[in-house]
């Protein structure tokens, strides 16, 4: 094939001296389904294990096979793992996408290539390195059936040669990759140990990338946030899930597969989790909803679509009072927009999930450290309050790798919230002379439940979407509806102490504020420490959950500037912030991206900088 | 007389119902009470669940002393996967519309059935929307007339046929006017393990009454063709089983040995149809839509099959029963899991 | 039956002298399903036939028979038609709820109830009639099968004798109401003759209510909304109609089944209107949206829960910009809630339907007459801007009947927006030299359609909800998404233009506002009326459509005090202004109802008054 | 070789697939090119229809220069219903997959047949999930294994038994690797009057084709049974008819005529199916599904049943096509109307 660049020729390559060290990006970019998966994962791994931050960014078409697909590698030895829009360095080997892949390439980066392509015109700004990838393959004797997949480990090779990863780490990643499968690691590393010699006697390094040791990821993991979520949801005593695959949520659940044996019961070797393939998104919301009803930890995860079928069943359970945790992991939308994209753009929808006056709980989980806290704190604020309780990831955040502390054991007990089992709800009646389902008696807005099964003469009551007072009986009295709902918002405020509080940076000299949540906190930290090294000091507000607090709003009185950064199309937090503040606010100003890929700390900057440098127009 | 558990036929009553008078569902709720109470079913394990519609409103007349959630329209089956995989030890009896089944529920009806889940399922069939004042539903027959709706030209769906094709392990069709046998089929489902499906024509007295719908008392009355006739002999009930065979001729009855050790004893009637086999149900249901018959009975019974919480592998004590050191691992468990991720 | 009433008697009834004429409340209590609706029909219908202005409400259960009903006729000298609280006679005929029927008359209050019941205690401060309601009818010789509805005829007679409506004119309005059907009209109207008569031998008057005729209804009709819904629509050229009924939206279709003859073709007696009852709402707005792309227009009726199942399709029909109209004929929610009580509840979440960034546009009729245009205008504004229109009507203004001046035809031709036919398609192709389905060549946002079944080879284009560029082709870059989103937005300022703008009654020298929008209209109306009388002068703004326009936002700052009247309970109206309005709204106070009955006068008045004879509080 | 409309074959074609090489869909978007290609439909006025799902993508891959629709996971059936109730003209060719169509959209599925909407609709069947990666879908049989997601054990659904019992009166089983029987029954297809259901075995190269699943290559070729062998004869094509007819013997063969003049001729194979019993068709149906049989051909068909557009008494004219005075009542309708309210 020939590749055709565009003519802006830049200057030509100077050979850069200074060493670049742990602080670039590689992109790789490969066909969907060619195998590029496990390579990309045997580099990342292998930086890992030298001690240096990293992070990946998986984008890739909504295809099973052939489109193109980019995954990126961050290093960085200042431990910043947010999206950066350029790569230094290219492996271009999809030849559908390598001119506008090397195209992209700052001045002085690196493109490494398969020899076998032919060109149109050059680039002279930029270092190539022409491997010979076929060769390599052929000469590695792989059988050939796994000719195609294994030619990726080419790339890995010749990157390991050229950025300096030792083989040693390489052959530890690729056991890791491989689940400690010694045969086809050691395939795959053939390949890779040839290429890295060819590396070595044929290429001259001329760029200035390099990995170095470092000691900044001891201890600490990596993983998904979907995987993450399943296992908070494991840890935090789910016994049914049910949900209808979408991508990016399908993994929660193949997470929750692949951890379940977690919690099998040893003694018998059965499941205390049901995992339930629904027919849909309707069923799948129905079916937590039956089983939170009967008493179970239920959830479902899903993305977008999922989340419009589930509105009329979500507000049944608002309204019945019935617990349940339900996992938006979200994409690029509306409608079915771009499974395989990232953004936030389901907020404003899901707090306001259904017909009628609904409001909803939603979790914003920033980190997949999160994912496993709120993975588990879902299921007790669900029992709690009585009421769905959404968690609002995003395919960034769900289904890239990312670096953390390992997980924190819940510090708390289960806490199954006010259910009278039998001998509770006997001693709750001695005490009161009765129990209504729907009576407020501790004035937090939250009543108390039985469960089917409990065997009790009075434990009965009657669920129903429509119209009840306090002791559940149907009523189209207008004051008990006004009193219900009353109730309902009393709840919603118990709700707001409940909830996971913002966590803020804050420090009364500073008059710009920075509000976001969830994925974008990387981009925002990393952000702020370039705003300042530019002398803009910024406090710092990560909302973890809706509804809003005071700390919130106060937050925003308190500044000159506030900006709120998120990656939506209509700016749906701020939208949310304008709604809860009725003083004057034009002093707060959104951010929003919603551009399909993950939040950029350049981009904040940039926006940032432009607005403060100059006065600030009235949004 | 009290039953076994000492309770009175009114213990197992719910509030007054509010359908019109001569509703079809009515007579049903009350067939409901006299089996529960027959049966001595521990009202605190049922769970009545419904979607929404006039017949979906019946649980509130039946045994008030039982958890109750009256779901949204046509999304019952998924509530009912959802409670009873929950807590194993339920017993589960819901109502259903013809709309709310055949109409917007459909898929969620098909994909229960396919799922085995344990419950009995009663469609109360009118042929119509009750509450919403009289529109056609899918049951509706081929040729109907509703007073403001006019002509019916569609062909109706056989929701017999239906959970038949789509794997259901216990289905039969009844007349709210054939009490006896409503109570027996009711019997027999609440006693089988897996869907049981009880599609029972119903009539709307006040939208679908004239004696030219196939859906009212006079057709039904005048129409219906029992495929049996039934003796239904509870588990454990040992002596009067002799007596009762004394009645059928040889070759002329089947008994059903149901999951718990329950019978129910069919003596064949003109049409012989043994209701084990599935193919035998198709035909004579193909054959019921084609001449236009409305028999009713036991269709079909499958030995038990694996029920939802089998397949899925769930322990035996209820999920929901779980003590707290099964629904969470272990620190170590977790520390363990921490380091395979480093 | 033995009614019994509480305690607290008030003063005696002290024989009223001061006669009250056409200024009062009567409200009928009967069960439901028993034929009352005739015989309130029979009333409403002779007072306007009297010329007397008039309203009337219908309060029913969810039910078919038997469970209470309530109807209530106001007469209005003034023209007010709003709700009243209050009624000042009750014709008390179901024994479930007379005790509570008495209870709440005014002092000085009528109550008619059948002289067959027993009493435990009565009230000393009202007037009792007591009627042989069974002996009437019994003595009228009316066939079984009828005795029980016609019954309801026995307290027509007796009201028209006490409050003198003429023999006459019930006859004309039994013939009204029975189609012009001599025979079912005279059977009844033998009963109220028969009721009169006895009433005049046997009743003494003692109250100091009257009707008199005036002469305020000539060339005035009574419908409902929904009835005038469905004329609008078939007036505007609507070719599909798709359903699932649902309280209180079924009657939109039934009125279009009961009129589409007017478009029946003449020459060959078949349709031009095709209304399909749908398996659900999913179905029904599937039908709508595949209808629209292919160039009807096509229509689809529901309410809450019926919305809350739509919108994943209605997401994809904003995205892929096809038209229909959705009526929603609002309820009381969350959830199935109660189905024949009233509700603003549905805006926020109409006004953001679906998953993703979605806006969309919502009209909000307040009068029959509005419905009727609205009717029509919605198709107009769904083929110009190319996406789904949402009409916000309510139970009371759909069901109930309404005063209105006859509506008026359509003062423009029908608009078929950029749809481009065969020859146009042609003439665009050789002016541009190209067409692109998603390119905006108006710089308005809005592109140009072609229909299936265009016969030019490049009329085609591929329709989607997934990424697409300007030439409708599948595409998952980010510039393509950003773009596409941006041109959405601006169509919507576009629509903003388009729809139809607020209301005003705007005089700079006051400083109070109150802002409605729907069926509140008529209690504002009047409150304003009560609160100038008190020396509450104010302005006012109803607000026809989202989204908001500038005016609204002006009018808003424009106050000292602005009230936000709505009749649901979270002030949704409120939020969305407040989402619009960066300034300092704090003067902006929500009066937010939401008690499952439409507004009154009286309430507003007093949540004015209070607020404005004391300091504000910050809500 | 430019076809009736001088148009060749590659006028038929779409964008390049983007589906894996070797997928079972693409096999099936060549026949419907072909297809389209012989009987020269005139593409302006197909209507390519879909839900979401890798089957779904495949209208983007025939027909370039046709209107097309794709739509929400599931929900296809009613864009259909809409689109070719508002234009009558239109020739609607869908194409879904076992899960759009056997799960997510089973309800809309049923009701389209019922309603009998003239279209063509393709089940691109691979018993698996494609797009989402290879979970069961409900035609997945039941002991079926998938690489990650294990062991089905639940029965799986005949979306054939299921269309023909739900009223649809056309209905046909193929094999996409079975190209001649394909395109015949594509034809056919299309030139039925009504909903024409073609339930293909498709295999999922990447998620299910390995031989032990009854959805794959190796399977399906060893399996089939075809019931008949075809001919697809053109309305109008009258010469070479007598030549064909002489190679069936007598009784052997059966002319079904479609509604626009074409025939297929079937010769009876082994089973000796008549596609126009409905008895047989449920009866064979439910045997194969007893005894593991891949029965593949046109399994049923109705003789013009009234479609959609005629139940609701349309006008002749296409709705879309209304000049503007039908569309509007006059102003004096209108006035005479309020009069009636005043
Ligand atoms: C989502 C939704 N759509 C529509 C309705 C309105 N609705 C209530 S009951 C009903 C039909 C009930 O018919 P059926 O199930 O046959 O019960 P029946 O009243 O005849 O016993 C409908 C359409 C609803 N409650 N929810
Ligand atoms: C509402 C909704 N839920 C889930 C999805 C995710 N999804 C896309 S395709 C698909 C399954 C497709 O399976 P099938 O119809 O069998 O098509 P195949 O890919 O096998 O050809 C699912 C679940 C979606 N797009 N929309
Ligand atoms: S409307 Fe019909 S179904 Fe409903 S309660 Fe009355 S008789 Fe029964
Ligand atoms: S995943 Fe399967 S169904 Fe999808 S394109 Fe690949 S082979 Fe075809
Ligand atoms: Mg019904
Ligand atoms: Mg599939």
């Amino acid at each position: 094939m020939v590749v055709e660049l565009q003519t802006n020729v830049q200057a030509r390559y100077n050979g850069q001296s200074e060493p670049v060290v742990n602080d670039f990006t590689l992109m790789v970019a490969t066909k969907n389904g060619s195998g590029s998966q496990t390579s990309n994962e045997v580099l990342i791994r292998s930086l890992f294990r030298m001690g240096i931050p990293v992070g990946a960014k998986n984008l890739f078409p909504s295809n099973i096979k052939g489109l193109p697909t980019w995954y990126s590698i961050r290093a960085s030895k200042d431990g910043y793992v947010a999206r950066r829009a350029v790569s230094e360095i290219a492996v271009a080997m999809n030849e559908l996408t390598a001119a506008e892949d090397i195209q992209n390439l700052p001045p002085g980066g690196v493109c490494i290539l398969p020899k076998e392509w032919k060109w149109g015109q050059r680039r002279e700004d930029i270092v190539y390195y022409e491997v010979p990838v076929k060769e390599t393959v052929a000469a590695a004797a792989v059988p050939a059936d796994f000719r195609d997949r294994i030619s990726n480990m080419v790339y890995v090779g010749v990157c390991a040669q050229l950025f300096s990863i030792s083989l040693d780490i390489i052959r530890q990643a690729l056991l890791d990759t491989f689940g400690g499968k010694e045969k086809p690691a050691m395939m795959n590393f053939g390949v890779v140990e040839r290429a890295y010699n060819w590396a070595a006697e044929n290429l001259e390094k001329v760029d200035p990338f390099r990995f170095e040791p470092m000691n900044e990821t001891a201890g600490k993991i990596l993983i998904s946030g979907n995987e993450a979520a399943a296992l908070g949801s494991l840890f935090g005593g789910m016994t049914v899930a049910a949900w209808y695959p979408i991508t990016p949520s399908t993994s929660v659940i193949d997470g929750v597969l692949d951890y379940r044996h977690l919690r099998r019961d040893p003694d018998t070797g059965k499941e205390t989790v049901a995992i339930v393939q629904a027919e849909d998104e309707l069923a799948a919301v129905g079916m937590i909803i039956g089983a939170g009803w009967a008493g179970a930890r239920a959830l479902t995860a899903t993305s977008g679509p999922g989340i419009s079928l589930m509105a009329e069943f979500v507000g049944l359970a608002y309204f019945a009072e019935i617990p349940c945790v339900i996992w938006d992991i979200t994409r690029t939308g509306p409608s079915t927009g771009l499974p395989t994209r990232t953004s936030q753009g389901d907020l404003l929808f899901l707090y306001t999930l259904s017909h009628g006056d609904t409001r909803h709980i939603v979790l914003l989980p920033a980190s997949v450290g999160e994912c496993f806290e709120f993975g588990w704190r879902a299921f007790d604020l669900a029992d709690t309050i009585q009421t769905p309780v959404f968690v609002m990831s995003d395919l960034d955040l769900g289904m890239n790798i990312w670096m953390s502390d390992p997980f924190a054991y819940p510090e708390e007990p289960i806490k199954p919230g006010k259910v009278l089992r039998q001998e509770e709800l006997e001693a709750f009646i001695s005490e009161h002379g009765e129990w209504y389902r729907y009576k407020d008696y501790d004035s937090d807005g939250i009543a108390y439940r039985t469960l089917p099964g409990t065997d009790h003469p009075r434990a009965a009551y009657f669920t129903r979407g429509t119209g009840h007072n306090e002791k559940a009986a149907y009523s189209e009295r207008s004051e008990d509806w006004v009193n219900n709902l009353i109730r309902l918002h009393n709840k919603f405020k118990t709700a707001s102490e409940l909830i996971p509080q913002p966590v803020t940076d804050y420090d009364a000299s500073k008059s710009i504020g920075i509000i976001t949540y969830g994925s974008n906190d990387p981009a925002v930290e990393e952000a702020r420490d370039l705003l300042a090294a530019d002398g803009l000091e910024t406090n710092y507000l990560r909302i973890r959950a809706l509804p809003l607090t005071q700390d919130v709003i106060d937050f925003v009185l308190n500044h000159k500037r506030v900006y709120i950064v998120e990656n939506n199309f209509d700016g749906q937090m701020h939208q949310i912030l304008r709604m809860e503040i009725p003083q004057d606010n034009r002093h707060m100003v959104s951010l929003a991206l919603g551009d399909t890929l993950p939040m950029t700390a350049q981009w904040i900057q940039a926006q940032i900088t432009r607005l403060e440098r100059q006065p600030v127009q009235e949004k | 007389m009290p039953n076994a558990l000492g309770l009175e036929r009114t213990d197992y009553k719910g509030a007054p119902s509010t359908l019109c008078p001569g509703c079809g569902h009515d007579s049903i709720s009350n067939q409901i009470i006299s089996m529960a109470y027959d049966m001595s079913l521990p009202m605190h394990r049922v769970i009545k669940l419904s979607g929404i519609g006039c017949s979906s409103k019946t649980p509130a007349y039946f045994m008030g002393r039982s958890h109750a959630f009256n779901a949204v329209h046509g999304r019952m089956p998924s509530i009912a996967t959802g409670a009873t995989t929950a807590n194993r030890d339920l017993i589960a009896i819901a109502v259903s519309g013809d709309g709310d089944t055949g109409s917007i529920g459909f898929g969620q009806f098909k994909h229960l059935v396919r799922r085995n889940v344990p419950m009995v399922y009663i469609i109360e069939n009118n042929g119509v929307y009750g509450l919403t004042k009289g529109q056609f539903s899918a049951t509706s027959d081929e040729g109907q007339r509703l007073k403001y709706y006019g002509l019916n030209e569609l062909p109706s769906i056989d929701l017999c046929l239906e959970a038949i094709i789509g794997g259901a392990t216990f289905v039969a069709r009844s007349f709210s006017g054939d009490a006896k046998q409503v109570q027996t089929l009711l019997k027999a489902a609440v006693s089988h393990r897996g869907t049981a499906i009880i599609d029972i024509i119903s009539p709307c007295v006040t939208f679908n009454n004239a004696p030219d719908s196939n859906k009212s008392y006079p057709y039904g009355k005048e129409h219906e063709i029992p495929l049996h006739e039934y003796d239904f002999i509870p588990a454990g009930y040992v002596q009067p089983y002799e007596e009762i065979t004394a009645d059928y001729e040889e070759g002329q009855t089947i008994d059903v040995e149901m999951h718990d050790g329950s019978r129910i004893r069919l003596k064949k009637l003109d049409k012989g149809h043994d209701p084990r086999s599935r193919h035998q149900a198709i035909t004579i249901l193909e054959q019921a839509q084609r001449e236009q018959l409305f028999l009713t009975g036991l269709l079909y019974y499958e030995e038990p099959r694996q029920v939802l919480g089998e397949t899925l592998q769930l322990t035996d004590t209820p999920l929901t029963d779980l003590p707290k050191e099964k629904l969470r691992p272990s620190k170590d468990t977790l520390d363990k899991l921490m380091q395979s991720f480093m």
